[in-house]
């Protein structure tokens, strides 16, 4: 699991710091979508809720709207139905769109409106039933503002609905993919780092040991030299004698300060 | 000269006025409308329905039943009984029986002119056309691409040929529009019933003469009513009143004027006959206006039948059988919308 | 047929009777009516003449009076009875009352035909008793004809507005029957009137 | 997605109902007939099969100047499947109850998705 949830990368301290700086982006974006997602949530309740109530709402409006063309079916004869349909010309009620912004989503947005000007619908029922006609035409424009205005809500839904579901995605692919990926590999980089360290640790403890048992041998072999030396020629030696190693001897400025030397005393680390 | 077409009238049209006065009987009394408004669902009613006159047509209509289909079925009861007279009538009541279809027929032709500019199809229009208006060349009026064609072709050979020749030009007939056109047509139609009616004389001039009054005043009123605030002017409006009728030519003048519904109805009040109506109406309300002159029409109509030997009976029944069938539509529309409180609003009962 | 509706006509049927007793009076230019001259006309006509006519038009009359009530009320009866057929058997009493009136014409017609006796004519000329004779016959014969005739009608227009009122409303038709039978009354009050007119026929002194 | 360009002069609405619910609509002014004769209704009586009310839906559907489909409920119950199938945000398909049967909340496709939802949420 664990080769699969984090990305393939060579664990270098570059690479680790281009990751860090990944999954403060990730966490950040993260956290702007979710606020996106409460956002658009809350719209989609306030819509759901709306379009409930204008649905309820338009059952009642049309029901207003038959009746009103039942009574101008009385007073105008049966047969007004045929004059209506062969009147029909170019459209007087049309739609209007512009687009909504609802955190970064658009949703159009339509509006109905009235061309100005004479229909031929004007006249229809002159003879009779004229009146009922034209109330039963505003009856009508109010149910056709209505159904826009459902439409409008309707189409916000579809598009929110869909905005909401990309943007849940994202958040949960950040939320539960991404983010953790890119911690397992942070935490990958840095164990694999310290491995690295604590093998070049052990080998430089190695190589001074070496080099201590080869001081110590040529210790000796000065030892047995001088020793020798002394003996030959004893007023040339000005250098005290080498006693022991460093450490035992107190304080001193780390002339050569190698990495062995500087975390000698904390091996823990 | 009364009380001579007693002695002569049966002669010729004794059978059909049995048949037809006999039929008053068929019609919806208060009772039945009373057990028409308690129904819950269009069912309910067919079945009602199915008790009276219009049993046979609907008994055989499939569920689900529409409103549509009852009006229509009940609209084809009417149409039978007509035609049943019409092929046993004889030379004048035939002529008045179609004069009384011409106001149909002015409507199906304005209807297959319309269709065929819009290049509808011709079945399709026939299907629409009122039964009543039928005539044996209806279906060619689709012939003709515009309207000079038919006239030529066609109208000529219909009965409503005068009336397009005396009232309409053939500019007209390419550019006027439809509503101005059908009322033309029906005020030309008036003048020529009215005409017809006085020419027969006797009983059948005096109660035809009432009804066409109070007809063509009410297309009068209607007319001023719904062009208020439309593009038709003060002289175009006055050309479609008809000559005669109790507003007849003052009222006429007055109503031309009239820009509001306290103008028309100041106008209208001051014909003894209407001030009753109009006393009804609250000021500045017309909304009720067409049930009250419906009432209006259902008494004179129900008043023609206190006399006997005339022709009127026959264009009563025809008004009768409408206004019923206008009930039933209205009653099954609100049963079908469940607006049962609004019934009693629009029904008119006829005896 | 003439069109008694037309004013024109009731212009003219004055005209036409007044010269046609003209044309009647017209024995001597120096009289108007020249009453001697009419003597001779009227006295020269035979008085079977006037009670045959007199038989004749009772029955004949009173037929046509019959047959027109019945028409009259027949078409409506037939056509109210397409859609209300209980009607018929019930409206039937109209059509009788239109037959009685014949009924009345053809009973009159037998009596004023009884009444008819052979007298002979002296020098051409009958005798005031048989002048007097033929004209009652005639009088009673025209009398009861007419009569009937009108009362056959009014039967026969109220019949058929009974059969139309009944078959709207049944409670109607006794109360119409009451009016058709005081209609069928009128024809009654000819046939006894011409009953008792013939009744002192004598045909000789 | 949904950022469809919108011509300015107004768009049309579509209407898919039987006929009473359409005469309503034209008598408002919604209907309209272009050069070519093409309408923007269709008529739905008992004779229309729902293969024809499902071209002319489609159709609608594809025209650029329709904004909103209004469709009757009894239609849109013949062919259901294709309504569940239109996705887009525009044109807007929307159920409006006909004249003969009163409304029903439960069988709109759209309410029973809203409600659905909703009630999950």
């Amino acid at each position: 699991m664990s080769s699969q949830n984090r990305l393939v990368v060579v664990p270098t301290v570059t690479v680790l710091t281009v990751m860090k700086a990944r999954l403060i982006g990730a966490t950040k974006g993260h956290a702007l979508l979710k606020k996106k997602a409460d956002a658009l949530t809350m719209r989609f309740r306030q819509l759901l809720k709306e379009i409930i109530d204008a649905k309820e709402n338009l059952g009642s409006t049309m029901k207003g709207s038959f009746f009103a063309y039942t009574e101008a079916q009385y007073a105008a004869g049966e047969n007004i139905k045929h004059t209506i349909m062969d009147n029909v010309d170019t459209a007087v009620v049309k739609v209007r769109g512009d687009l909504d912004n609802v955190a970064g989503v658009k949703i159009p947005r339509f509006e109905s409106f009235v061309l100005p000007g004479e229909t031929k619908m004007d006249l229809t029922g002159l003879g009779r039933g004229g009146q009922q006609l034209q109330s039963c035409r505003k009856a009508y424009l109010s149910a056709v503002e209505l159904l826009v205005q459902l439409a409008n809500l309707q189409t916000a839904f579809l598009t929110l609905d869909e905005a909401l579901k990309v943007t849940n995605r994202r958040v949960n692919a950040l939320e539960n993919v991404v983010k953790p990926k890119l911690e397992n590999t942070i935490s990958y980089i840095k164990a694999e780092l310290d491995e690295l360290e604590r093998e070049e640790f052990f080998r430089l403890k190695k190589v001074q040991k070496n080099k201590q048992k080869k001081q110590m041998a040529q210790m000796a072999e000065d030892a047995a030299a001088a020793a020798a030396g002394e003996k030959a020629e004893a007023g040339d030696l000005k250098m005290p004698p080498f006693n022991g190693p460093q450490g035992q001897q107190g304080v001193q400025p780390p002339t050569n300060s190698s990495l062995l030397n500087y975390k000698e005393d904390d091996l823990l680390f | 000269m009364y009380g001579f077409e007693m002695m002569s009238f049966n002669i010729k049209d004794g059978f059909l006025e049995g048949v037809v006065r006999s039929h008053r009987t068929g019609m919806l009394t208060v009772a039945d409308y009373n057990n028409l408004s308690q129904c819950e669902t269009l069912e309910d009613i067919k079945l009602n329905l199915t008790a009276t006159d219009y049993g046979p047509y609907l008994v055989n209509e499939a569920s689900p039943i529409y409103t549509a289909t009852i009006v229509d079925r009940c609209t084809q009861k009417l149409v039978n009984d007509w035609n049943y007279m019409r092929t046993q009538a004889d030379e004048n009541l035939a002529m008045f029986m179609d004069y009384c279809t011409y106001g149909h027929m002015i409507d199906n032709v304005v209807l297959i002119v319309t269709g065929t500019l819009h290049e509808r199809d011709v079945q399709e229009l026939l299907d629409k056309c009122h039964p009543l208006g039928m005539f044996d060349s209806i279906a060619t009026l689709a012939v003709a691409q515009n309207m000079r064609e038919l006239y030529r072709l066609v109208l000529v050979d219909t009965p409503l040929a005068p009336y397009f020749s005396e009232n309409l030009t053939h500019e007209d007939l390419d550019e006027m529009n439809i509503e101005i056109m059908r009322n033309t047509l029906y005020k030309a139609y008036l003048d020529d019933f009215a005409a017809f009616c006085q020419k027969l004389g006797s009983t059948t001039a005096e109660i035809m003469g009432d009804m066409l009054a109070f007809e063509t005043d009410r297309r009068a009123l209607n007319i001023t009513l719904n062009s208020i605030g439309t593009e038709l002017t003060r002289d175009d409006r006055k050309k479609l009143y008809s000559n005669f009728g109790l507003l007849y030519p003052h009222g006429h003048n007055e109503l031309a004027m009239a820009e509001d519904f306290d103008q028309i109805r100041s106008a209208m009040e001051k014909v003894p006959a209407y001030s009753g109506i109009f006393s009804k109406l609250g000021y500045g309300e017309s909304q009720m206006l067409d049930k009250l002159l419906y009432e209006e029409e259902v008494k004179k109509c129900v008043d023609c039948y206190e006399q006997q030997f005339h022709y009127g009976v026959f264009y009563a029944y025809m008004k009768l059988r409408e206004q019923e069938i206008r009930n039933i539509m209205w009653v099954s529309e609100c049963v079908a919308q469940d607006q049962k409180g609004r019934i009693a609003d629009g029904i008119v009962y006829l005896f | 047929m003439v069109d008694l509706t037309r004013p024109i006509v009731w212009f003219y049927l004055p005209v036409t009777i007044t010269w046609i007793c003209f044309v009647i009076s017209v024995g001597n230019p120096q009289y108007f009516i020249d009453y001697n001259w009419l003597w001779l006309l009227f006295r020269s006509m035979s008085p079977y003449f006037w009670s045959a006519l007199g038989v004749a038009l009772a029955v004949g009359m009173s037929i046509l009076g019959a047959a027109w009530g019945i028409f009259i009320t027949g078409s409506s009866l037939v056509g109210a009875a397409i859609r209300v057929p209980r009607i018929t058997s019930k409206n039937l009493i109209s059509v009788i009352f239109c037959e009685a009136v014949a009924i009345y014409g053809v009973i009159v017609a037998i009596i004023l035909q009884t009444k008819i006796e052979r007298v002979d004519p002296v020098d051409g000329v009958y005798d005031k008793y048989a002048l007097a004779a033929g004209y009652s016959i005639f009088g009673s014969g025209v009398t009861c004809g007419f009569a009937n005739l009108v009362c056959g009608m009014c039967v026969g227009i109220v019949g058929s507005s009974c059969a139309l009122s009944d078959a709207q409303n049944s409670t109607l038709f006794v109360k119409i029957l009451v009016v058709e039978i005081f209609g069928s009354a009128l024809g009654l009050f000819g046939v006894i009137i011409g009953i008792i007119m013939s009744g002192g026929v004598k045909w000789a002194a | 997605m949904a950022a469809q360009v919108m011509n300015n002069e107004g768009m049309l609405l579509a209407v898919l109902a039987d006929e009473d619910t359409i005469t309503g609509f034209l008598l408002a002014g919604v209907g309209n007939v272009d050069l070519r004769k093409k309408r923007n209704y269709l008529v739905v009586d008992s004779k229309t099969s729902a293969r024809q009310i499902e071209q002319a839906f489609k159709e609608f559907a594809a025209r650029d100047d329709i904004a909103v489909i209004l469709i009757s409920q009894q239609v849109a119950g013949q062919i259901r499947n294709v309504i569940e199938a239109h996705n887009r945000p525009i044109p807007a398909v929307l159920e409006i109850p006909s004249k003969d049967c009163p409304y029903d909340p439960n069988q709109d496709s759209l309410l029973t998705r809203v409600k659905h939802i909703a009630g999950f949420n």
